[in-house]
């Protein structure tokens, strides 16, 4: 787990270093300081169950398996990339890990999962599924009606809400009338497990009570995380809006060195063996990001396939260059 | 076996579901009930309601549930109530459904239906004819079908297609049109392939759904009277479109009126004319003609929706325009 | 109050005959059983306020003054109707008597009611605006998202939840794991009131209190009514699937019933008035009928005006009969 | 005044505001933060937070907020973050903001406002244009400015305007286009009327948006190396469309070629080709062309989004084409 900590800030520090030096075209959205919840929680998942992660859950797909090299050649838009270069940021699905991939627009990924729990609810299966929204996609009315669809029809499904303080630039506080985040569920009849979000044990028992719940049939849980967003919302927010003693107050609970604190006193592990690990995902992420930018970039012609399930994509004429002339250009009367 | 519009739906998907378990059904008041309409009455009982699922008023979470089930193999069918009430799901479809196998290489093969259309005096929302909405929308495929035979074998091919289609059912045809239908035949028709619904040669009349047969009445009309004959084309797919058999029946007769229901601007009209002025240009002995419903929202009142819908003789005034040119 | 309890039922069973002798063409939605609700809570509002109807709520559209005839009108289609002819059932929106009418779609109302209470706020105005929902439309994302907004910008406004156990043919135990309606607002840190939805005093008080509140700038409340939807979901419907004891047991709690027992043991009213002011609702409903049927149905032409603010309809030629000729004709090259 | 095409937007907002008490707007992260292009940097303290308003994420309760508001005589303006969020208020726009005049006699002055377009490796939701998903809804107006100067006029107009429009303000414009513009300057710009974006007498190419300056730029370049002027005509409006301007140029060049960003299925090209079918038939001397976007959502990796895109080199191909005919 601590390791899996240190590779989601360590790889989303090098994507940063990536976006400044011009290889990371797109936006960037780390989830600095609030790396325990994803990781916590999904280390309560197993082999077969769906994860379906949020912007700020690189840490939780990495626990799933997927391979960093996958993450960088997604970031740097190349074709080998889960996405083939088609969409950007965290937007990838892997039907052989079990990750969904959200979209932009806010609170639909939960409806789609609940698709995928109605599969394993139907087939028999004792699967589950495992997703994440900030606080302020819960406003969404995408995910009400996800969250609703899943209470009525009882998905084996756990919706963690990060609750990090903020939307983009706007305040949790200001923006909803909810003073315990812990209520919302009540409106769909879903039991709440209220945790720490930056204590990465913490969240992984919360993880495991709720994912008990829906594996024993029992339905959805909503885990509610508390957390805090360290830096602006994507890498071009200068974040001059939040208030320097509040960060500074965070910073002290940084989820990477307490579990790191933890570790230590606990006598479970050595400062030595700690600094290999970390030495480890170092050369683990040097070598996924090398082997990412060595890789090409997709042939523009790919830019046509994939649109249905044809073998033959689409001919759109008179949209490209010289080499392709109109059908129409056959079609003088003669 | 005298089969309605409606029956030929019903029979549909009963035939889908009973040959594959991975068909099943979401919606609003389907199960119990039967659906508004009476569809699916008798599902719960035959399927169960693991596969027969009546679901909250929350169109986006249906149509979201479809797309991950179909991530995992299985074939939904998402009915809206009324296809009016596809518009709160509307970024779902457009956003998540359609883009996702380009985006991530996984489809979402699934069916949204419900019905379309006016003449029910069902006021501007239960009588939308909708398609323009999502024209413009790669990855999604949309059908239309106007007879019995048609909406039995294009929703079997819609359940069984890999991508996401749109397939509206127009109310005004459910009990209104009746036709033999064998019961134990094997109708399954391709998606893409327009029908010739009645030839001729002086004039081709390109339209679909309930249109197909106020068309029909026109051209029988200017037949009668003119002595003419009109080639109606049903369409019966809108996405892929049929352009060969367009072009091909343009080429023919060398003049072309196009009739759809919904409003005029920015409706489905403008995308086959422009793909005829493309192809089939130089064939052309008249302007590209369209007749359809006026630029307003559907109105209640009967004298009111009558003048919004395209009429028989408004098709036979642009027909005969078109013939005198 | 009983006046406006029994104008309603008596106006519906008209609207009912007028359906069956083909009058009304659309829809027809009754609120048998449930008028108090409505009505009763309509009741707190004071002129100036806004009310949004749901469709079983033309109880509280009386009580705010729409004449009888107008609802006539509009549901025989007439040119004189508050639609004029445009659109049907309740779906009429009258500034005049701060009436904003629903749209099929469910759920969208309350976050339009909700630009109107903005403006009262932002005016410094003390009026409050008031909507109805039923169960069933609490599970939409618009509804989701109006009392969200609602609750966020402490806007003044009353959101009553028609309970009426049925939503079409839907149960609400059966699609919502909500055992009490009355947590749903919690998700929204928005207080509630319980009520007995066929009291339509208790209605009145609960609407009072609720619309005090939101006078006083402490935003809004959501009244949550325990009712019963005594036919089917609209005309069209056997209601075959509603049990008969149910139906019976709520018959025994009929509001109307109820009311007038309460005013004759209270010795408020005698029965003679009761019966004089059955025979006034009486009369001017006959009158209301028969000015409504003795108007005109629009002209056809009016079907192209007022979609936009502009002084004339456009002119689309190609749709209409043989008169209107397409600008084309002329279009020859010459 | 040097005034980039985002400064234009946002001085005709403040221009408005302060001219009109009525006015506000409402949004994401628009008070506070300014709004993720920053467009409304400072509004909050000028205007304070009853008129400068932050909301929650969700746009069909900021859409719904604003027709009320408008019903009761505000006007409102809302701010979508990106276009693309528009999708989850497309209930609210088509059947109740569209509708509501129509149906009630009650209007809906509103404004409508995004970023939209492609050419910031943006992906699918970030990038797209969305104009065909309401073109078939009557009761709106669609506006998309490709200038400085008219995004600032149009704007101003668009929030006088008593009915519903889109505004659609490309984002690959913001701060590259860059014009004179007087402080003083009562830049007010009527709805509905195209502009002449370059004269010609050889081809009439009908565009709008961020495509004004690829068909400006292949214009240019057919007149320099063939000698032939291209007429390039800025539609501004896109409802109600400049049919009158359209023609006119059609009757005196003979040909058209219509480009814009979106996809071509589907796209708004249909509906102009439709409407030249209908009233400057005899006057084509060759078929309607058009070049858009290929029929896919908008891919983010640079060499697909480059060949997603309609280039400068596609209009000059296309254009020649329709020259050599
Ligand atoms: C429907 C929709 N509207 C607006 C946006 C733009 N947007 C992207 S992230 C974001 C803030 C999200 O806040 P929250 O849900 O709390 O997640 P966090 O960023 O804090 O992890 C916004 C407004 C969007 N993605 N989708
Ligand atoms: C978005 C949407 N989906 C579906 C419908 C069809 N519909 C009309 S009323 C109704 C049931 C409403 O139930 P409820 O909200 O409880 O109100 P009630 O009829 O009980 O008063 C349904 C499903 C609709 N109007 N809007
Ligand atoms: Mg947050
Ligand atoms: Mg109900």
């Amino acid at each position: 787990m601590f390791r899996d900590l240190v590779r989601t800030r360590a790889l989303e520090e090098r994507l940063e270093n990536l976006l400044k030096q011009g290889h990371v075209v797109g936006g960037l959205y780390r989830s600095l300081g609030q790396e325990a919840t994803a990781v916590g929680t999904a280390m309560a998942l197993d082999d077969g169950d769906w994860l379906a992660p949020s912007i700020r859950d690189l840490g939780a797909v990495l626990v799933r398996g997927l391979p960093p090299v996958d993450v960088v050649l997604q970031y740097t838009a190349r074709a080998a990339g889960p996405c083939s270069g088609k969409d950007n940021t965290n937007h990838y699905t892997v039907v052989d890990l079990g990750i969904l991939g959200p979209v932009s627009p806010l609170g639909t990924q939960l409806c789609v999962l609940n698709g995928v729990a109605l599969t394993f609810r139907n087939r028999g299966s004792d699967r589950v599924c495992m997703t994440y929204q900030g606080e302020g996609a819960t406003r969404t009315g995408a995910s009400h009606e996800g969250l609703a669809f899943a209470s009525a029809l009882r998905l084996p499904i756990v919706v963690v809400i990060e609750h990090n303080r903020w939307a983009f630039s706007t305040r949790s506080e200001q923006l909803a009338a909810v003073r315990d985040w812990a209520d919302v569920p009540k409106a769909y009849g879903v039991p709440t497990i209220s945790v720490d979000g930056n204590d990465v044990l913490a969240c992984r028992e919360a993880g495991v009570e709720a994912v008990s719940r829906a594996r024993r049939g029992d339905g959805p849980t909503v885990i509610v995380a508390e957390t805090y967003r360290m830096v602006g919302h994507a890498q071009h927010d200068p974040q001059s809006y939040m208030p320097a003693e509040e960060l500074e107050e965070w910073r002290g609970r940084d989820p990477i060195a307490r579990y790191e604190r933890y570790l230590l006193e606990q006598g479970l592990i050595t400062s030595d063996e700690l600094l290999s690990i970390r030495h480890e995902v170092d050369a683990e992420l040097d070598a996924a990001v090398d082997q990412a930018l060595a890789a090409a970039m997709p042939q523009p012609l790919e830019a046509r396939t994939r649109v249905y399930d044809a073998p033959e994509p689409d001919v759109t004429p008179w949209t490209r260059g010289p080499g392709v002339a109109g059908p129409g250009a056959a079609l003088v009367r003669t | 076996m005298t089969t309605t519009y409606l029956e030929a739906i019903r029979r549909a998907m009963l035939t889908e579901m009973r040959a594959d378990p991975s068909v099943f059904i979401m919606g609003e008041d389907i199960a119990n009930y039967g659906g508004a309409f009476k569809i699916t009455e008798g599902f719960l009982e035959e399927f169960g309601p693991e596969r027969v699922v009546d679901t909250p008023i929350s169109e986006a979470a249906i149509v979201g549930a479809a797309i991950g089930a179909a991530h995992m193999g299985l074939k939904p069918i998402c009915e809206m109530q009324f296809i009016d009430f596809i518009a709160p799901a509307f970024d779902m479809i457009v956003n998540f459904a359609a883009k996702v196998r380009y985006r991530t290489g996984v489809g979402a093969g699934l069916v949204i239906r419900g019905p379309c259309g006016g003449g029910a005096r069902a006021g501007p929302f239960h009588s939308q004819n909708v398609e323009s909405y999502f024209a413009n929308v790669p990855g999604l495929k949309m059908v239309a079908p106007a007879t019995a035979h048609d909406a039995m074998g294009l929703l079997r091919s819609s359940i069984r297609d890999p991508d996401p289609v749109l397939y509206f059912e127009h109310k005004f045809l459910y009990r209104r049109v009746k036709e033999d239908l064998p019961e134990n035949e094997d109708v399954l028709i391709p998606l893409g392939k327009a029908r010739t619904h009645r030839e001729g040669d002086a004039l081709t009349l390109v339209t679909y759904g309930a249109m197909v047969y106020k068309a029909e009445e026109a051209a029988d009309r200017v037949a009668n009277q003119d002595g003419v004959e009109i080639e109606v084309l049903d369409l019966r797919t809108l996405r892929p479109l049929d352009t060969d058999a367009i072009v091909a029946s343009v080429m023919k007769t060398g003049r072309l009126l196009i009739v759809h229901e919904a409003p005029r601007f920015g409706g489905f009209a403008g995308e086959i004319t422009a793909q005829v002025c493309e192809e089939a240009f130089e064939w052309l002995d008249a302007p590209i003609r369209r007749v359809t419903a006026i630029d307003t929202p559907v109105p209640y009142s009967p004298p009111l929706e009558d003048y919004f819908l395209p009429q028989t003789e408004d098709i036979v005034t642009a027909a005969r325009w078109l013939l005198a040119y």
